[in-house]
């Protein structure tokens, strides 16, 4: 199987999808002309032209609701907020409209819609363009919120997401982006919304974790297997709906569980796994469940600071030896 | 503004009696309609937030008399006289706000949240502003898709001060887009009046910043209406070109029907309501004009008493929506791991401590 | 002590602040022409004048982006949402702005800014005017996010707010307005900001909860007496800071934990505190910590389908059942 | 626009000489200090984001020439020049482009947050629009607490197409309020052109809406900056009435540091920087005149080149910010159950894999 980037596993199912459904278009701020911040969307002007690729004004806002309101007609947008910081300005129609016309309507309007965003931030980008909202989108019911880790997933993810009638927030991750990864040719594939996956297998300790954090995961594992540690790896993959059995399903065989997301610690993604998994395999747990995840404070710029403050593969490692912590071998 | 007998007049020679007689059956309903639902909120019949059309029927009526089956409307909350006025019967519409299974939205969203997809009505919104963008969206679809039709994106006066608004201008007009800000000036957001919230309180002019034309027109006067929103409409559908229309009419009640309308000098709201009551003087400019006569008249009354009855005894009938129901239309695409109705029944008895 | 409104207690407060500082001023929607959208600023218009309290146009990010812009230059605004709904198009301030200014900036200026709105909903509100969105703000470092449950709290957790230089979300009920607790006249006490508190005293299980389901929680467990069953009630009053002290000792006493809030399940803020309990008090816990939260929907009208969706006192004894299902007398 | 000689030319004979050298020097700071920052960056001295002000002195200048000490500054994240010019020394502002502690924000904020509080330079802004009600906020301080001064408050020209410049816009005129809205019109929000962002590409008529009055500005010319800012300050302080100014400049690199400017034709790049450098033009313009000679101007650089070169050593030799001070500025008013020094360096000790 030929081995891509992120990048180019999402760039390649814009275009195949552009090229698939004549009512799939891109819209977000400097996608065209710019080729994009993060040049996700790289080419894809030149190829489809501005109907189909359409830069924005800065009006995130106006243009995330505009994407609603076509989507209400039949068109599918696959909207870019350049990163989910900014996501803020626009979250009303989010949160107040997109998730709720289906239900509130009565099942009457459809809203197929895509919001890819990066999430999370690992350069010294400091406070206000550093941050993980994936927990407050993942808290409304109506929408699908997924995160994929590998360009596998983020090719199956997205044309799942396209594909899919409903609002979806799809979070990506500026660090994983130049990651590589085995994506299949000619194969018209998608992963499924709402189904975790176990993404390596092990006895000892379940980690769970989605996006950037499965990478570190897979690094940990890897690395304690030197050790004679045994981790099973489980990406959420899905935020909302959230596969729970999955997850209970391999804290039962490991009785042991961490939790890692980059979001701030206290009401981040890694409070509803813990509580999840203390609630449906209490009698399984020999050690509470332990979480990673970022220090809480506003991102700080400083470099040294700044990668103190996000989850390290060290805080992983940590948090397993002490949930492993009098285990007989 | 100009009196409503003055620039319908002349006009009215031109007309054909039988749409006049139309508009007036249309706003006589939603007058009673909106009458009858006042009660109906009294008796806890309705719940939530209940906002009334009363005195902007003119307004409502000019509006639909304007639209073609093509064209799309969203609306806010304020919105029970848009959905009928656009042809869907008040039953339904009043078992929504009766909360029934047979509501227009299925008794889920309420007398905010009406939906009709079948007559483009697009819904009722509820977040100050929040339909404006969805309804620049849902022109953006239309030229898209080389489909004919406007849309019209209706809003309070109070609603021309959020961001939303004003970033919906922009793109409207960058794009050349179809569609219609149509601005329902009752003078009043809650108890903010137009000059205290609005630097230019000439709302029609708030297109200026965006080279959007914009016009102010007497919303009690349903021709004036009918006939500037057919104008519009066309240069919207033909060119492209984005209008504001600052349609003015007088807010006969307090925001909602619970608001005692304090703030409001009493003697103010009584003669405005002498006025500028569009249903009253379009009957009696009809009657003048021998259009119509007290007999029609008084038929008419009867005809929307008992249409509205009607209304009211077919959302009383109608059955409350099922329990097991509660998480149908969650989602249009189903996933795995969604709750079904083996779990809203359990947790409904739970609730209930039927558990 | 004299016994006043919740309503009452609130009114009174922004009356003698507004009468202690000159800088405090109160600014919002329909809070003086109108006398306040719930009656919170009932004449103090009249009392105060213009200058004092200030009626805004509807432009949530304009006005509350201006009172975060008039704290860092020595004004003291309480800003009244009309609900919690609504500052879905002002998050950007809050969250982007209010909370970072002060530590992104190296401590050079403060923002002494108060955000007053009711969350939640018990009448038919529909979709858009039911929600619950403290958790999103409970995430964010840098604010301070209180939920008082009775009139005095409410009294001595506002003066504690108005006076405290942090950014404050003063989260409120529309359900709890007219519930009467007593308030001492003439005692300018506060309540601090970050401490829980143990409402009542109870040896069989811990009752987690905040704001109105304190006062439901209060009622089961007056209730639950009856039947022999003694439940202890921890209001948590602040949700950021959390008082995970005051949480865990309570449940290392009990040894059974229920958390009841008003908001959605999943990544609600019941996640965080069954969380915080399964890691700080494994080894006490005889049962797994049950959440009791809304179901997840946007909230339908309907009536029945409306009152269902929201947590009631039955939910919550139903879940004290089940933890306490094996425990012997 | 109108060439900067001719606007000058008349005008000179009215100024002193003193401060027409003045404006060359800070002009050259700036330029020199943001040429070595971008050498910095490069070096990877400075992270994250890094916007300069490349072409954009003498709007710069040109503004602050017209403050006083009163007046309150907000800005978007293109801020080094602001506030260097606003008189921060060049050594703590490179400090904290360096993320250093002794960067005027501690080493917290960066290059997008720069802040400077005894100058009233009220910080830099990362999320578009966003500093904008912050700075009609402070506007309404002042009047409140019946101060003098106004407040500036910078963006750009793509941040006029954001709902929050609207309201703010609205609530500056409602209510009256000394604030200056500063449009950087470097004809670009990243690549993004005027034309492609705003349906009324003429900015400075961007006000029309809201009763505010505006005008455009040749931004590379300081001295008309200077006084379109005078002039438009006053009337604000004096008479409450808001203004809107667009500042035309060119922007000389890409929009940040790593933008390779792809999107803009090379030779529009080229003959924009001959033609608009608004530091060479303005030497020319002095030597013309015999302000300067060409010995001065030698030493304008070597000056500036030193200074430059000082503000890079100051930040190199400085500290970083401590582990242990990671939660510092948390809050201004402790509370109970916060984190501290202890757990800043545990966690931190995890973090590095030191426990
Ligand atoms: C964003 C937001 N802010 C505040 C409210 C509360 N609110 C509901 S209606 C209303 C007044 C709207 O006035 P206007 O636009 O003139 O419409 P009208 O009610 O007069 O038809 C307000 C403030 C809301 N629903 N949404
Ligand atoms: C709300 C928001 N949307 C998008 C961005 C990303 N962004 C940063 S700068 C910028 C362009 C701003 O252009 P302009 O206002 O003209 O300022 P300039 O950079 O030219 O000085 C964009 C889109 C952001 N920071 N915030
Ligand atoms: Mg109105
Ligand atoms: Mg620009």
């Amino acid at each position: 199987m030929p081995v891509i980037t992120y990048r180019q596993a999402l760039n390649d199912t814009l275009g195949e999808e552009l090229a698939r459904d004549p009512n799939v278009l891109l819209m977000g701020e400097e996608i065209g002309v710019f080729q994009g911040s993060y040049r996700i969307t790289e080419g894809l002007l030149q190829e489809f032209g501005p109907k189909r690729v359409v830069d924005t004004p800065i009006a995130e806002e106006g243009f995330v609701g505009l994407a609603v309101g076509a989507a209400m007609l039949g068109l599918r947008p696959v909207v870019e907020i350049m990163t989910i910081n900014f996501i803020l300005v626009a979250i009303d129609q989010v949160v107040n409209h997109a998730s709720k016309i289906h239900y509130m309507f009565g099942g009457q309007v459809r809203v197929p819609l895509v919001i890819r965003t990066p999430s999370g931030g690992t350069g010294q980008l400091a406070a206000t363009h550093s941050q993980s909202f994936e927990n407050w989108f993942a808290y409304c019911p109506g929408l699908k919120v997924v995160a994929p880790s590998t360009p596998y997933d983020a090719k199956g993810l997205l044309r799942a997401a396209i594909r899919d009638d409903d609002p979806v927030m799809f979070i990506e991750s500026l660090a994983l982006y130049d990651t590589k990864g085995e994506v299949p040719e000619d194969d018209d594939y998608t992963v499924p919304i709402g189904v975790a996956e176990v993404k390596r297998q092990g006895t000892d300790v379940t980690v769970v974790s989605y996006s950037r954090m499965t990478a570190v995961a897979m690094q940990v594992a890897q690395r304690l297997e030197g050790e004679g540690i045994s981790v099973e790896v489980v990406d959420l993959r899905s935020l909302r709906p959230l596969d729970r059995p999955t997850i209970i399903a391999s804290v039962k065989k490991t009785n042991r569980a961490v939790v890692i997301a980059e979001d701030w610690y206290s009401y981040g993604v890694t409070a509803e796994i813990a509580a999840t998994i203390q609630d449906e395999a209490f009698d399984y747990l020999d050690a509470p469940v332990r979480r990673v995840a970022g220090l809480e404070v506003p991102l700080p710029y400083a470099k040294e600071l700044s990668a103190a403050s996000k989850p390290s593969a060290n805080s992983l490692i940590y948090a397993i030896r002490k949930v492993l912590e009098g285990k007989k071998k | 503004m100009a009196k409503v007998e003055d620039t319908q007049r002349s006009a009215l020679e031109r007309e054909n009696p039988d749409d006049l007689r139309h508009y007036y059956y249309q706003m006589l309903l939603l007058r009673r309609f909106e009458e009858r639902t006042s009660e109906m909120y009294v008796k806890a019949k309705i719940g939530g937030y209940c906002h009334l059309n009363l005195g902007e029927e003119a307004t409502i009526v000019g509006l639909m008399a304007a639209l073609t089956p093509d064209d799309y409307i969203f609306t806010n909350y304020r919105e029970h006289g848009y959905i009928i006025a656009r042809g869907v019967p008040p039953g339904p519409v009043m078992a929504e706000l009766f909360g029934k299974e047979t509501g227009v939205s299925g008794g889920r969203g309420g007398s905010m949240h009406l939906f009709d997809a079948k007559t483009h009505f697009m819904g009722g919104y509820a977040i100050v502003g929040g339909q404006v963008p969805l309804a620049v969206g849902a022109a953006y679809a239309l030229k898209y898709q080389g489909k004919p039709g406007v849309v019209v994106a209706q809003m309070g006066d109070g609603t021309t001060n959020i961001g939303a608004f004003y970033e919906s201008l922009n793109l409207a007009k960058l794009w050349n887009l179809p569609v219609l800000f149509f601005i329902v000036n009752n003078g009043y957001g809650m108890g903010t009046s137009v000059e205290m919230g609005s630097s230019e309180p000439d709302l029609w002019k708030k297109g200026a910043s965006f080279r959007i034309h914009g016009e102010r027109i007497d919303g009690t006067d349903v021709l004036a209406v009918r006939d500037a929103c057919r104008r519009l409409r066309a240069r919207a559908e033909q060119e492209g070109e984005p209008a504001i229309l600052d349609v003015v009419s007088f807010r006969f009640r307090g925001h909602s029907v619970i608001d005692a309308d304090r703030y409001r000098d009493p003697e103010f709201v009584r003669s405005g309501r002498e006025k500028h009551d569009p249903v009253r003087n379009f009957a009696a400019l009809l009657h003048d004009h021998d259009i119509v006569d007290d007999d029609w008249l008084k038929a008419m009354t009867d005809r929307v008493e008992k249409e509205v009855q009607e209304a009211i005894d077919f959302a009383n009938a109608s059955p409350d929506p099922r329990f097991e129901d509660m998480y149908v239309n969650m989602y249009a695409t189903p996933v795995p791991n969604i709750p079904g109705p083996e779990d809203a029944i359990r947790e409904v008895k739970i609730n209930r401590g039927e558990l």
